[in-house]
């Protein structure tokens, strides 16, 4: 797998559980204008979202939210979270595990839409 | 894959000189700490498929249930939770950045938005329940099967957010401790990085329930 | 988890005690992976002979028709008793709490699983889940009586103590989750120089495959039964049809998670199998990449079926075809496995020992299991069969015959290595001999009986059932003894049996490298690894060597 | 044990098919592990050969294998396709579960408490639950469907041969489960006709309790069973818990018709609140009668 972080040189001895901050993991701290920046984002996305379901109630106040909110949640995971800066098997795990739920939801849905 | 093999098969550690060598394994920790992050999605991920199914099922009744909600209520409550991800954020980089006291004031600022939405939550809640809306009220129980499936998940999605928020003031008034006394630190900051980690999961989740319940008209 | 290891220059075994604590307190705040494996192991036997009791007593009840020694609510709890404990205590930790924690380290070369604490965390987790599910028999309404699956709307109704025993089964998902989480980082991150993902032994993907079910899975049925619990106490009815809820909804969310488990059970069962094989063929395992692969797949697709146990629940037909068709799939990867591991025989040097009979008797088992699934995955025939003791003799042919004997293969595989003490061969023999006829003594006649149409859960049946009940109660009583001598014998190995050499049965896997017992920290010297993970190579040059 | 329905034959040739194939391929795998086991144990043969695998096999038993699950999924899915599909002018019958008894409901309002079916004409069965799940099972005619409270379950069958057959519950729904049985008689259709249209009309109270299985609960003779019995029950004075609180009643109409339709508001001391609301099963006339009766016991 593309586990390219895993480095023999950490497999001995066994590291301590829960929270040591330090230099394997380090990565430069991101310019605060960027978060900033995201947030403003996020803020705006929500503004969106909401006067879409206020002006258009109904179809496209919920298609606006269906769209915007896997953005917002794009943002936060990619910035926010650091995905964007982790290395790829963070990224792949994350997806695996979103895209397990969805499949469940999908497959749930082959009962009750064809009831 | 990994091709390169270490060093270390040529030197013998003996148990002795583990024991004074302590070892960190930031990005083992990092693996734990997202592993932990998808078992509380798929927490939440059981409650958004029952929201599915009985939205589908009572369209109508979600609709007209969610005009009982209190919808400036919800969207303040989600400009005060974004706000806080952002104080979280710039609380770790103060950090790494080595400054002490400006990412101590972010974090100060992050719990009190907490508490601000808790605050909002309680009203919003109190509310409701002055009604006789909630699980196990009479009002409640009264309503169309429908409405009443609206409510009973409005209460239970909101409260096991609710409870996540909690927990997670309680993370940040230790690690706040572990900061001022120095074993969080620029060189050590991955525990109020997790915290944070944990901070936007919270935030995430409230991202996906506005729409779905106070949006829903 | 360092700090307790500490003791200048320690030569000793795991099994003695180091540092300040000794005996009884030593164990309990032990982060020793291997210990905490043997403490798993201890509280499981413990809860696997109660329940074995209890599926005793149930066979006593159903030898003859009509009711001879219990009511039908006794009968009732009796078997709902066995299920909970049976999988919840005993087989979905199973194989990964005791020989995953003890083997996992060992056979990547690490001296420990990632989070020493947060296991040493978990166990205790399952014993506090314990306790509160043996609080649930003595405590307010009486013991439940809802099945190990605590259905709605009866679950509901049921004036027994459901709440108490639905949340000790939530609490028992913590510790499952945190052992999951703990071996995934441990195989990304604690593997020896060399060993790549490709390098690693068959053993740790099927518990890699496990842990991702265990993290993944687990947190559905938590929330699920979390709302039964809600249900019964504040009446919020999502799954009460009263109030407008879907009894049907609970059963998708809780089989999302109790099908995938099923997996959790048999695919670290699957991996010992891996490592038994080559080892007593004395040759590299046959298409490595495709058993692991193919643990992955059965993993992913695992997901996916769980609609084929609700084909008479009033599903949709679309959805009861297209979970039909997606059950098929995942017999490939199984069969995938079924056939590498005949060819691994094929040309070998094989030494007929315990382990391998067990592991031939998984085979054999778990075939009849996986073939007699083939029936339960077809449409029109599951209409038949559902319900009726054909799923429970199938059931039992998979979990039992799968997990459970893949956890007695793998107890006669490592005991040398865990204890440092061979066990008496021939009397292994025995046991396994007894074991296997009672075993197809007491499922078989449940096959023929649930394809006359005998319906599961009965407390008393019709007449026309009796000869196949009569067959599976003496079976039970065949069985029983097989499991008394297996498990006599190998106890009495660890006080009286003969000194193990490191490397009893020419295994090549990193474990074998070790003395046996080992010490505290796996490995005097950290391996470094340059081949796959069953290469027989050296020990042949050895071999040779030593024959001249 | 034979089919006697339309589909049986054919859900029995899926069966044979899936087993006899199941059948050779344990055969198969367990003489090739005995074969293997014999013929290279250590002794005979003591240099193994490494065969790290072999593309072509992996191919050939990922290929076939699916190939032949597919086969097996179609003939599931097309014996399965008949079993949904209800042929038109089938005769509809209500089935009734509850706690633990069957009722059957014919069209023309005739009830009972076995399933009398025509030989040789197609018979769709509702499904409805008072309670909690329960499932419709004929061995004989391979049918099976659940009675879920809340969806509209059906199933269809058709009787080939006249004979008497087993009904029972196949999915646990308490204490009684094994005992929920019943039988399905089938009669030639002439004779069912005749039977049909001779039972029409309303029952009496005592049949009513039988066939909504109030007497699998409630004896008339005295003995305590799951309920109280109806022997002097009118106007005697009962210990019951209201809300929670205890409190005396005396048994009147209008405790009984309470008892019926909200079984829940007063439990009677001693008793586990168990009975299922009756009000979707009996109409005004029904409860009437079925008070008439218990006030003559």
């Amino acid at each position: 797998m593309q586990d390219s972080h895993t480095t023999g040189a950490h497999a001995h001895p066994a590291p301590h559980g829960g929270g040591h901050g330090g230099d394997h993991a380090a990565h430069a701290p991101v310019a605060t204008g960027t978060f900033v920046l995201v947030w403003v984002a996020l803020l705006v996305l929500t503004l969106v979202t909401v006067a879409a379901s206020t002006w258009f109630p109904g179809k496209v106040g919920i298609g606006v939210a269906m769209v915007v909110t896997p953005i917002k949640a794009a943002l936060i995971l990619m910035w926010f979270m650091h995905l964007k800066y982790e290395a790829m098997v963070f990224r792949t795990m994350f997806l695996s595990a979103i895209g397990i739920l969805a499949l469940v939801m999908g497959l749930t849905f082959f009962d009750y839409s064809f009831l | 894959m990994r091709s390169e093999s270490g060093t270390l098969g040529a030197t013998a550690v003996s148990p002795a000189a583990v024991a004074h060598h302590e070892h960190r394994d930031d990005i083992g920790s990092k693996t734990g700490m997202w592993l932990f992050l998808f078992t509380e999605l798929l927490l939440f991920g059981g409650l958004f498929i029952v929201y599915a199914v009985y939205r589908h099922k009572y369209g109508t009744e979600f609709h007209e249930a969610a005009h009982e909600l209190n919808k400036v209520m919800g969207v303040t409550n989600t400009f005060v939770l974004l706000t806080s991800s952002l104080t979280m954020v710039l609380s770790v980089g103060a950090l790494q950045r080595a400054r002490v006291a400006e990412s101590l004031r972010w974090l100060g600022a992050t719990f009190g938005l907490a508490c601000c939405f808790l605050v909002i939550k309680f009203f919003e809640w109190s509310a409701k329940h002055h009604h006789g809306i909630w699980p196990g009220g009479e009002h409640l129980h009264a309503m169309p099967p429908g409405e009443g499936m609206f409510f009973n998940l409005y209460f239970m999605m909101t409260g096991l957010h609710g409870i996540h928020v909690l927990i997670g003031m309680g993370v940040m008034g230790s690690i706040a401790a572990r900061i001022r006394s120095g074993h969080v630190s620029a060189s050590r900051y991955a525990a109020l990085e997790f915290t944070g980690l944990y901070w936007h999961l919270v935030d995430l989740v409230w991202i996906f329930l506005l729409p779905l319940f106070y949006l829903t008209n | 988890m360092a700090e307790s290891k500490t003791g200048p220059a320690w030569t000793g075994n795991y099994l003695q005690d180091y540092g300040s604590r000794r005996g009884l307190m030593a164990w309990l705040t032990t982060t020793d992976h291997k210990r905490i494996g043997l403490m798993y192991a201890a509280a499981m036997f413990t809860f696997f002979a109660v329940a074995v009791l209890l599926g005793l007593l149930i066979r006593l009840e159903l030898m003859n028709p009509g009711m001879q020694y219990v009511t039908p609510r006794v009968y009732n709890s009796l078997f709902t008793l066995h299920g909970v404990i049976m999988i919840f205590l005993f087989i979905v930790p199973g194989i990964p709490a005791i020989f995953g924690n003890i083997m996992l380290p060992l056979q990547l070369g690490a001296d420990d699983v990632s989070f020493p604490k947060l296991n040493l965390a978990s166990w205790y987790v399952y014993i506090a889940g314990a306790i509160l599910a043996l609080m649930s028999l003595f405590v307010g309404g009486g013991v439940p009586d809802t099945g190990w699956t605590f259905y709605a709307p009866y679950a509901l109704r049921s004036g027994s103590n459901v709440s108490l025993a639905v949340f000790a089964a939530f609490v028992l998902g913590f510790s499952s989750i945190m052992t999951g989480m703990n071996f995934i980082t441990t195989i990304h991150r604690l593997r020896a120089p060399g060993m790549g993902f490709f390098r690693m032994p068959l053993f740790c993907w099927g518990l890699y495959a496990t842990s991702w079910i265990q993290v993944i899975a687990t947190p559905v049925v938590g929330i699920t039964l979390l709302l039964v619990i809600m249900e019964r106490s504040l009446g919020i009815g999502f799954f009460d049809p009263a109030r407008g809820g879907d009894p049907v909804l609970y059963q998708h969310l809780f089989w999302i998670y109790s099908h995938p488990v099923v997996y959790v059970m048999i695919l670290p069962a699957m991996g010992v199998i891996s490592e038994i094989l080559p080892t007593f063929a004395g040759r590299t395992v046959f298409g490595y990449k495709a058993i692991a692969l193919s643990s992955m797949a059965i993993a992913i697709v695992g997901y996916m079926v769980w609609g084929h146990h609700m084909f008479t629940v009033g599903m949709s037909d679309t959805a009861r075809r297209v979970f039909s068709i997606l059950t098929f799939l995942v017999a490939i990867p199984t069969g995938i496995k079924v056939f590498n591991w005949m060819a691994t025989l094929y040309k070998g040097s094989i030494r007929i020992e315990p382990p391998l009979l067990w592991a031939v008797g998984f085979i054999f088992l778990f075939s009849i299991g996986g073939l007699t699934g083939l029936v339960n995955g077809a449409l029109s025939t599951d209409i038949h069969v559902h319900d009726t003791a054909f799923v429970v003799g199938h059931f039992h042919y998979t979990m039992f015959g799968g997990a459970g004997v893949g956890l007695f293969a793998a107890m006669h595989y490592w005991w040398p290595k865990v204890f440092g003490r061979m066990y008496n061969r021939k009397r292994a023999i025995w046991a396994w001999g007894l074991f296997m006829v009672g075993f197809n003594l007491l499922y078989f006649p449940m096959l023929v009986m649930g394809i006359m149409g005998m319906p599961r859960r009965y407390a008393d049946y019709l007449p026309q059932f009796h000869t196949p009940h009569l067959i599976a109660t003496i079976g039970s009583w065949v069985m029983v003894s097989g499991i008394i001598v297996m498990l006599w014998n190998l106890i009495r190995a660890i006080r009286h049996g003969a000194p193990a050499p490191a490397n009893p049965w020419e295994g090549t896997t990193l474990e074998w490298q070790t003395t046996s017992p080992p010490p505290q920290l796996n490995f005097a010297v950290p391996p470094s690894v340059t081949t796959g993970p069953y290469d027989h190579t050296a020990l042949r040059a050895a071999a040779a060597k030593e024959a001249r | 044990m034979t089919g006697a329905s339309s589909y049986s034959a054919m859900v029995d040739k899926t069966f044979w098919m899936i087993l006899g194939s199941s059948v050779i391929m344990l055969v198969g795998i367990t003489a090739t592990m005995i074969l293997f086991m014999v013929k290279y144990r250590r002794s005979r043969h003591p240099v193994a050969s490494d065969i790290e695998g072999s593309a072509t096999l992996e191919t050939l038993w990922t290929v076939l294998p699916t190939v032949l699950v597919m086969v097996m999924f179609y003939y599931g899915w097309a014996g399965f396709k008949v079993m949904r599909e209800t042929p038109k002018g089938a005769i509809p019958i209500t089935v009734q579960a509850r706690m633990w008894s069957w009722s059957f409901k014919y069209e023309n309002g005739k009830q009972t408490t076995d399933l009398y079916v025509p030989v040789g004409r197609p018979v769709a069965v509702n499904l409805e639950s008072a309670d909690v799940i329960h499932s419709f099972f004929v061995p004989a005619f391979r049918v099976k469907e659940d009675c879920m409270p809340g969806r509209k379950n059906h199933a269809w069958f058709q009787a080939e041969r006249e004979g008497v057959y087993d009904l029972m519950c196949a999915e646990y729904c308490g204490d009684k489960h094994s005992a929920m049985l019943a039988k399905v008689v089938a009669v030639p259709a002439d004779t069912f006709d005749v039977w049909l249209e001779r039972g029409g009309g309303r029952p009496t109270g005592e049949k009513l309790l039988k066939i909504k299985g109030c007497v699998a609960c409630h004896s008339s003779d005295g003995t305590k069973l799951v309920g109280p019995s109806y022997k002097g029950l009118f106007g005697k004075k009962e210990r019951v818990m209201t809300n929670g609180v205890e409190r005396e009643i005396t048994v009147d109409e209008e405790y009984i018709r309470r008892s019926l339709l909200q079984p829940k508001a007063d439990v009677v001391v001693g008793y586990q609140p168990q009975m299922p609301e009756m009000g979707n099963q009996l109409d005004e006339e029904d409860i009437q009668l079925i008070i008439d009766y218990i006030k003559r016991q």
